[in-house]
């Protein structure tokens, strides 16, 4: 148990805490927990894309899809059909679930660039479905979603959000590093590695990238919803291809295998463009040559660069490059 | 970078706070000295980026010009532009910010319908006027109290085009749109508005964004039995696209383009293909070819020359949205005499006659555009330009 | 009775043969070696025996279990672990985590208890670092208890490996070239660590060109060439087989050319292993 | 009915051909680079887009067209070749994944580029040869499409030449199937590298350049055609010359005959439905190495 404090989990889950609970000291107005809300729930996204992509080794370009469909499906069975709107955020969930579980095992079966297209697609079907069914879906002008409601109480004020959604980021984070640092988790971890190497101990590949993917995606599925009740809003454009690359990227700047560089991905990610916004025609230039010179200069991500910054010295690591195959 | 968060928090926090505490102090002082604020969320980027552009360059200069000539009620404007990239999440947030953070007095934009949607229940909540530049009729209708707009609506458009059609004895239509949400929207209304207007749609067919080549849809347009006009809902590339594509097909029913084609470069883009395409669309596309006692005409042809002066490249009707949108803010401040929220919304209400790019808006309680069927001209390309059909 | 036995097992890469019509059989608590030029079938054999490869003919029974056409993974959940001539260590985690991973088998926590954690698993994730622990120690890595896999040594990786499949409580263990790229005093050290296994209950099968370490630990070799059964036997009996001797020193050139078309024929089974293979066997190895 | 059989056949397959050939030429430049260094480049809808804009605003010049083309082809290459050396080169080691998100990166920043360098506005190419449609089979067809016919032909003719006769492409293969092996026999691997990421470049200024008469051009026009080229090369196999080229093909006409006889809202999903299905049953698309290591 003592050794417990100092590990990255606890102190890590500590720390994370620490800065939900301070952060409202520096909220003076709504849109400060607009933007707020926004990083959590993108944070809640990339924590569980992370576990696909970081310690599986997996990549998916598709997780927009994933993430459209929970708003979606919230949206419509909430605003159209009038469902309570936790129901319809759990059923969304289980729907995303069970199709991520139908389609994960024959695409899983691929790997690097071609899991990479076959995600890609999966995700760009998914948005065209959602921006053509424009009965249902309101099409690409979005459509208007009830707020979040349990029983009578209604969830409104901006306040309130950012502290469900810290509390939703706690867990989703809690839960990662909990699988990360169980047999599973290092099965996980293992297959990405080797593949061969992870299935001659015994460890049923398939089986745990088909697991890691599911709970990939019901963490999406599950920001998906919150957000589309969050805005009030939700249109296709949160389901683009565009969308799910923001989210990879998000992933990898923020540093793969690393559950807080999945954190702070989303939030430098969430937050830069408000204040690139400033640089008008510039924004998108500078943007881009943001996000080119971190990964240049910290390849694995800010978090990992930053840590090992920090780190005492360990022995120079050989031109090895373990699993970086795997990774793409 | 939650840290960072936390420090861009407090800082701007403490520097948001400071500024309040000094314009209260201020206002104490002298009441209404400050400039009156405007906040704008507009597609300068992204796929609506057409409609964006020409928007935010439109209001900035024309800003500038009223400054420059003493402001508004003896204050100068201030505005506070924020590029969503066409998506509609950062429109929300970013039109939270121009609420909460920097205390505008008005909202503009939301180039599109999409884009406009997510942030009328903030104005509403804030209570604080929203003009926005979106096309779809949804909008305005039902009518919600801090919520107007300038452009004419995709329903209206269909509406013109089907009366032109019956006026030319065709019923029997074609529809083929694009993926955007302009677009789709168009579509629908068409749909909706068909039957009532005597018009059958026999063909609906789709293109996807960034396609390249539709003569696989037109080809089946083509060979449906009876279709007598063609209809393409969309802005962008895809209605020069399908426009060369129909030719390239040698078909030769009237073809008829949306308001989405609101500019020049249409016809630049379909060359000699654009030939003989109609579409309906607000008087600034003819400006000099308006009769001389037009009423619209000082107003379009001064809106051209200036916005083409000024930037080197045509007009579009969507910059004209954005100035017609402007200026009605401006009439409203004018009128109410004061930039409080409420006073101006009562007086954007109650715009009579105001003569803009896009028409003459006379607005009221039940009618937050103000446009009629009147407003739209329906347009001819004839020898490389836009004519009057007459 | 046999512990594992094949029969007429085959693998054919786009009509090359790479084993062809086997017929083996392990017998339980013996050091068995399986050698042969490079190009032999030895490491494609290797691959059948762990399920990597899904045999083109032929049958695996191991422990009277049919076990051809199984995945990997179920291989080695019926007792058969090995370690790879191309190192297959998880450089993405510490030493011990790899070892760690070894005791899945033993380690079953459902998904639920994986992701809250139950104190129960918690319990059995102390047991697990422990035995992962020893096993390290019990392999000559103590040095490494909390170093970055990717901060060990060629030697130690390949310790690693065997301390990993032994995580798995393996019945049978296939060591493929565990001597490969290791100094003489590395490799001496692995004879004694094969002799300890077996001490342990585990039967274990070698393929090895290092034919001192082959002929010292040997209780049973079976000789390769061109994926076919050359020689069988105990050590010094096969060592005098005139034609094993045949193959090694006879047939450089042809074997060479095997690997070559066997490799352009399927990448799978490319002729990698000539750049990786470290060359010839050297049968005058045996003299020393 | 049956009698518009054939000529709506054949529209639908000449149609889907001209895309499908400009999906091959982006597919073909996402093949080389993922050859010499196993990285899918994500700017590579950008040298589309620079090669049509930078031709665009030369003719817009009064440059004749046989030198406006020459020159933009260069300039995009040189864009290639920065990208190379100041982007992908300095991040040497990094893992794909982040070789892939810096060459996002780039494709950000030279779309920004391109709207300060010109501007947000769509824009046309005059056609080479004119407009007036050729009729083939009772279809018909845009001269244009004759030029993006004939110079994808030449460009995988020049290309299998190149990979197969030269030295030097060999080399460039060499250095594909096993760097190191590459580097021991003299081959210099950053070279190889900087060279084709330049060749790449090239194809993609081609294919932007003779689509910008059909399609028009824009600084993002490279997003979806980048995307379309991406699932090309893919479904061809990656690394496969004559994978990128079937691939786009079989895209390209997957899409117009599903918007012909499926659904034209759907077109693009059911494209997409027949790669997924591909890869099912072939998980390194048609002609792609099939997988596996050695271990």
């Amino acid at each position: 148990m003592r050794q417990n404090f100092a590990s990255p989990r606890v102190g890590g889950m500590v720390a994370l805490a620490l800065v939900i609970a301070l952060l409202p000291v520096g909220l003076s107005n709504n849109y400060f927990y607009d933007v707020a809300i926004l990083v959590g729930l993108n944070a809640i996204v990339c924590v569980g894309l992370n576990l696909l992509i970081g310690y599986a080794g997996q990549i998916s370009l598709g997780h927009a899809g994933f993430y459209g469909l929970g708003a979606y499906g919230s949206a419509i069975l909430s605003s159209r059909y009038g469902w309570p709107p936790l129901l319809s955020m759990l059923s969304a969930t289980l729907v995303v679930a069970a199709l991520a579980f139908v389609v994960g095992r024959p695409i899983l079966r691929l790997k690097g660039h071609y899991l990479a297209m076959a995600t890609l697609g999966l995700g760009v079907i998914i948005f065209m479905v959602i921006a053509t069914e424009d009965k249902l879906t309101g099409g690409p002008d979005g459509m208007s979603v009830v707020a979040f409601k349990i029983g009578s109480f209604a969830l409104r004020e901006a306040q309130l959000w950012y502290w469900v959604v810290g509390a939703l980021l706690l867990a989703a984070v809690w839960l990662a590093l909990n699988l990360i640092d169980s047999p599973a988790g290092r099965a996980l971890r293992a297959l990405h590695g080797s593949e061969v190497g992870a299935e001659v101990l015994g460890i049923d590949a398939a089986r745990h990238k088909l697991m890691v993917f599911v709970i990939s995606a019901v963490f999406a599925s599950v920001a998906g919803s919150l957000n589309a009740h969050f805005s009030g809003f939700i249109t296709p454009s949160k389901v683009t291809f565009l969308h799910s690359i923001e989210l990879v990227t998000m992933v990898v700047f923020g540093g793969m295998a690393s559950t807080f560089g999945a954190v702070v991905g989303a939030a430098a990610l969430t937050v830069l463009p408000q204040f690139l916004t400033v640089l008008k025609d510039y924004e998108m230039m500078v943007f881009g040559a943001l996000m080119m010179g971190t990964m240049i200069f910290m390849p694995r991500g800010v978090v990992p660069s930053l840590a090992r910054l920090f780190a005492p010295r360990r022995r120079p690591e050989g031109e090895r490059k373990p699993g970086s195959e795997g990774a793409a | 970078m939650m840290s960072t968060l936390a420090r861009y928090g407090i800082t701007r926090g403490l520097a948001a706070t400071t500024a309040v505490f000094l314009a209260c102090a201020g206002a104490a002082f002298a009441q209404g000295q400050g400039p009156i604020k405007i906040g704008s969320v507009l597609s300068i980027t992204g796929a609506a980026s057409f409609l964006g552009d020409p928007e935010a360059k439109t209001i900035e200069f024309y800003v500038e010009k009223i400054n420059a000539a003493g402001g508004v009620l003896g204050r100068k404007l201030q505005l506070i532009t924020y590029d969503d990239g066409s998506d509609a999440e950062k429109a929300r947030t970013f039109s939270k910010r121009l609420i909460e953070q920097d205390k505008v007095d008005v909202l503009l934009g939301g180039s599109s319908t999409g884009t406009s949607m997510p942030v009328m229940p903030l104005a509403a909540e804030a209570q604080i006027p929203f003009i926005s530049f979106g096309g779809a009729v949804g909008i305005i209708e039902p009518v919600q109290k801090w919520v107007f707009k300038t452009p004419h609506t995709d329903r209206m458009a269909c509406e013109k085009i089907f009366v032109d059609m019956q006026s030319r004895k065709l019923t029997r239509l074609a529809l083929i749109s694009g993926a955007g949400g302009f677009d789709k929207s168009m579509r629908t209304e068409c749909l909706n508005v068909a039957k009532k207007s005597g018009v059958e749609v026999i063909a609906d067919e789709n293109y996807g964004a960034g396609d390249t080549d539709m003569t696989a849809q037109l080809t089946k347009i083509k060979n449906t039995a009876g279709v007598q006009a063609v209809l393409n809902a969309g802005f962008g590339p895809g209605p020069a696209i399908v426009t060369r594509n129909f030719r390239q097909l040698g078909m030769t029913v009237p073809l008829y383009q949306s308001h989405g084609v609101g500019s020049k470069e249409f016809i630049k883009l379909a060359g000699a293909a654009a030939e003989g395409v109609r579409l309906p669309a607000a008087a600034l596309l003819v400006a000099k070819d308006l009769p001389a006692k037009d009423p619209q005409r000082a107003v379009v042809v001064n809106y051209t020359r200036e916005y083409e002066a000024k930037f080197k490249s045509e007009v579009s009707t969507f910059g004209g949205h954005a100035y017609d949108g402007l200026m009605l803010v401006v009439g409203a401040l004018k009128s109410a005499k004061s930039s409080d929220k409420a006073k101006v919304r009562d007086a954007l209400e109650n715009t009579k006659g105001y003569m803009g790019t896009g028409g003459v808006v006379n607005m009221s309680p039940t009618d937050h555009l103000g446009l009629d069927l009147s407003a739209f001209r329906m347009l001819e390309v004839k020898g490389g330009n836009w004519t009057l059909v007459k | 009775m046999s512990l594992l036995r094949v029969e007429n097992l085959s693998k054919e890469f786009g009509g090359v043969h790479a084993v062809e019509g086997l017929n083996y059989e392990i017998q339980p608590g013996a050091v068995h070696s399986i050698i042969g030029p490079n190009g032999a079938g030895k490491t494609t054999l290797l691959n059948m025996l762990t399920g990597v490869y899904i045999p083109s003919d032929g049958r695996i029974i191991f422990e009277e279990h049919d076990l051809t056409g199984l995945a990997p993974f179920e291989y080695a959940a019926h007792g058969i672990a090995r370690t790879f001539q191309n190192l297959q260590v998880f450089f993405n985690m510490s030493a011990l985590e790899n070892v760690m991973v070894g005791r899945y088998l033993h380690e079953r926590c459902g998904l639920a208890s994986a992701l809250l954690r139950f104190p129960r698993l918690a319990r059995a994730e102390r047991a697990c670092r422990d035995e992962a622990a020893e096993l390290m120690r019990y392999v000559g890595l103590q040095d490494y208890l909390s170093t970055a896999s990717t901060a060990m040594p060629y030697g130690a990786l390949k310790r690693l490996e065997i301390a990993r499949a032994l995580a798995t409580q393996p019945r049978l263990i296939l060591l493929d070239e565990p001597a490969a790229g290791l100094n003489p005093t590395e490799a001496l050290d692995l004879d004694v660590l094969i002799g300890r296994l077996t001490e342990r209950g585990i039967t274990v099968v070698l393929v090895e060109h290092n034919m001192r370490l082959v002929m010292g630990v040997s209780d049973h070799i079976l000789v390769l060439d061109y994926g076919r059964k050359l020689a069988e036997g105990a050590a010094a009996a096969v060592r005098n087989d005139p034609r094993v001797i045949e193959a090694y020193l006879g047939s450089s050139v042809a074997s060479d050319g095997a690997a070559a078309s066997a490799g352009s024929a399927a990448s799978a089974a490319s002729a990698a292993s000539a750049a990786s293979g470290g060359g010839q066997a050297d049968l005058r190895g045996t003299s020393h | 009915m049956s009698a518009q059989f054939m000529p709506q056949f054949m529209q639908y397959l000449l149609s889907g051909l001209t895309v499908g050939a400009i999906y091959a030429l982006v597919a073909l430049g996402f093949s080389i680079i993922f050859n010499a260094s196993h990285v899918i480049n994500f700017a590579q809808g950008e040298f589309v887009m620079i090669g049509g804009m930078a031709t665009v605003s030369l003719s817009a010049a009064e440059v004749p067209l046989g030198l406006a083309i020459p020159l933009a082809v260069a300039a995009v290459v040189l864009v290639g070749l920065a990208l190379e050396k100041f982007a992908v080169e300095p991040a040497r080691g990094a893992s794909v994944i982040t070789l892939i998100i810096i060459t996002i990166g780039a494709s950000i920043f030279l779309r920004g580029l391109a709207t300060l360098v010109w501007d947000k506005q769509l824009h046309v190419l005059k056609a080479f040869s004119g407009d007036a449609p050729i009729a083939v089979a009772g279809a018909t067809l845009l001269p244009q499409s004759l030029w993006v016919f004939g110079i994808t032909l030449a460009i995988v003719l020049a290309l299998s030449w190149f990979f197969g006769r030269t030295l030097l492409g060999k080399a460039m293969l060499a250095t594909s199937h096993n760097r190191l092996a590459a580097q021991l026999v003299g081959i210099n691997v950053r070279h190889v590298l900087l060279l084709s990421y330049g060749m790449s470049a090239a194809l993609g200024a081609i294919a932007g350049i003779l689509i910008a008469p059909i399609s028009f051009t824009t600084y993002d026009v490279g997003v979806m055609l980048g995307l379309k080229g991406f699932a090309a090369a893919i479904l061809g196999g990656l690394g496969s010359g004559v994978g990128a080229v079937v691939g786009g093909i079989v895209l390209g006409v997957a899409e117009s005959m599903s918007a012909g006889y499926v659904s034209s809202a759907y077109k693009d999903a059911i494209a997409l439905v027949i790669t997924l299905a591909v890869l099912f049953f072939m998980p390194s698309g048609l002609f792609g190495k099939r997988g596996g290591e050695r271990v």
